[in-house]
């Protein structure tokens, strides 16, 4: 293991107030220290990374020998710490020992389309390092709040938001009626047909026309041919309903002239 | 501490975007503790470059205004009317009673607070009535020939194009039992508008 | 709806004092839905307004700028430097987890969690996606056909407001990966170490 200080000293932690730059050499490491540095590794590829990084080399060197050593340096050190240790640590620790034991066996020429032992692991640490950097590259980008900061004017008290009505489903409705009905008391002495909803609806439609006239209509002018017969049936029986429960009045001056409606007036 | 010096060009841009930034009004004494810290500048200068800001929005959709703990800028308030449409606010869903009642006055319009009362069993409440006349979905179509002159509500088109129906008969149908109920107790002579 | 008309100074007041007063970067689309809703003005209206607007202020301390979202106001970034001393707090730093998983949803997208850990080579907490999830930066967009239906999650476009990046496109080229050099340290036996 060589000592050559890294090119980007980058501390590690901060440990007291004190930057922990490199790790001392003989993985002497205050207790306490470790736990914060190791803190500062994102999992098993970063540690692999790091320790890559700090012979100098090249990841598609990847020196397995001297890296499983180190890296099971420090995963056991951490073990004696009892650190809490991701499972990732020792999974790694396995992968790392098993390419070690297969780059030991002699290279057999005749099968030369065997992959290197480590070429996924440099996959790996190689597209995980390509994500690292680009986290890197994320933290620098002016981001609101921190480097931009936008620009607001606030409203006038009079600007008062806009309401937005809740929604509801035409079965609700029907589901609420059924609610009524079903508390209602009933009353058998009595039996009385019921009215065709249109019935109700031209009621309303009648005294709706005759509020927005403001005086008295022509009878005939409630009725629409293209309605046909059962139209013209409903208009009228809304109308005798409507005098019946003396919303309007009939006028006639004298005989076979016009019939006029009229809301029926307070007096 | 106040060593750089600036000019009123960039002192009038610092302050603006200092304004526009803050999240609450920005006083005198606030910018020259933060923003202007490092800088040197006198009160009258600051005065000054705020007179220059003031100024130069009058013409402008926000205007510069002060208030008691500093200065902030403000929408127009004539603009306030359409800024409005910029927030919605959700209504509270309706209660049981509020579709009850719609309910009642779709199937047997024109009807009276009164008769839905009588067949509710309970008061209905203003509210109920407000909140549905300001969604347009019911009016008042006349009023009844009873003590009292109670108002007839009916639902309305707009009640109609909500549901998208081409008219009331496209309503689902009342079971016939209901139906019969419902005319039973509004034409029970026991039944009295309340005055 | 779409009746009115006004002068080309009320447009540009009436849009200026909206950006200003929206609490988010308001699209032309919005503007049209909300504050010009009963107004009747062309795209192409709407467009020389905001022209307009950017061109008045070239010279004052902040700047009309189009995000992903729509339009905003932000202070010059000369500026940002004194304004930063607004605020005590200093903005938050994200941790290099939560930034590792945003640069794989970012680049990446759509991605699952389990793709995330895989090349990340740790569990990624449930809290990092969560508060992710919260700030509005990434959402699901749907779910992989593998056992599991694992969510797929991908970068919204406050994400890119939040940056100032008018499209995942602006964002900073992925570190080049040496690919073809692998396959060569492979075939070499002398890269072998001696044991």
């Amino acid at each position: 293991m060589n000592d050559v200080p890294q090119q980007q000293k980058l501390p590690l932690a901060f440990l007291n107030g004190e930057a922990v730059v490199d790790k001392p050499e003989d993985l002497y490491i205050p207790p306490d220290a470790l736990e914060v540095i190791l803190e500062t590794f994102e999992g098993p590829l970063d540690l692999l990374l790091y320790l890559i990084k700090r012979h100098k080399l090249d990841i598609l060197q990847l020196p397995i020998l001297s890296i499983t050593e180190q890296y099971v340096a420090y995963v056991e050190l951490m073990k004696d710490l009892q650190l809490e240790l991701a499972g990732e640590y020792l999974v790694m620790a396995a992968l790392l020992a098993q390419i070690k034991s297969r780059m030991l066996l002699p290279v057999h020429e005749e099968l030369e389309e065997e992959e290197d032992p480590r070429a996924e692991l440099v996959r790996r640490l190689q597209e995980y390092e390509q994500f690292k950097q680009a986290a890197e590259n994320l933290d620098v980008i002016p981001r609101v709040g921190r480097d931009i900061f936008t620009a607001h004017a606030l409203v006038d008290e009079s600007a008062e938001p806009e309401t937005l009505f809740p929604d509801i489903a035409l079965k609700e409705l029907l589901l609420a009626l059924g609610d009524v009905m079903a508390r209602a008391k009933t009353f058998e002495h009595h039996h009385i047909s019921a009215e065709a909803l249109s019935t109700r609806e031209r009621m309303s439609h009648i005294l709706q026309h005759l509020s927005e006239h403001n005086g008295p209509c022509v009878f005939n002018a409630f009725f629409t041919i293209d309605e046909g017969r059962s139209g013209v049936v409903v208009t009228f029986i809304a109308m005798l309903e409507l005098i019946k429960e003396q919303l309007i009045t009939c006028l006639q001056v004298e005989p076979d002239s016009q019939i006029y409606l009229s809301l029926q007036l307070q007096e | 501490m106040a060593t750089r010096r600036i000019s009123d060009e960039q002192l009038i841009e610092l302050i603006e975007a200092a304004i526009f930034v803050a999240d609450k009004p920005l006083s005198k004494k606030r910018l020259k503790e933060t923003v202007l810290q490092d800088i040197s500048v006198s009160n009258a200068r600051i005065d000054q470059a705020l007179d220059s800001i003031s100024e130069h929005y009058q013409t402008r959709g926000i205007r510069l205004v002060e208030v008691a703990t500093g200065f902030r800028f403000q929408a127009c308030s004539s603009l306030s009317p359409w800024l409005s449409n910029l927030w919605q606010e959700k209504a509270p869903k309706y209660s049981r009673a509020t579709l009850e009642t719609l309910a009642l006055i779709a199937y047997r319009q024109p009807i009276t607070r009164g008769e839905i009362e009588q067949v509710r069993g309970v008061t209905v409440s203003s509210n109920i009535i407000k909140s549905l006349q300001e969604r347009e979905w019911i009016k008042v179509v006349g009023y009844k020939e009873v003590p009292g002159k109670p108002a007839l509500y009916a639902t309305t088109k707009q009640f109609l194009d909500y549901f998208s129906l081409s008219g009331l008969n496209m309503l689902p149908k009342l079971p016939e039992q209901h139906s019969v109920k419902i005319d039973q107790m509004l034409n029970d002579p026991s039944v009295r508008e309340p005055s």
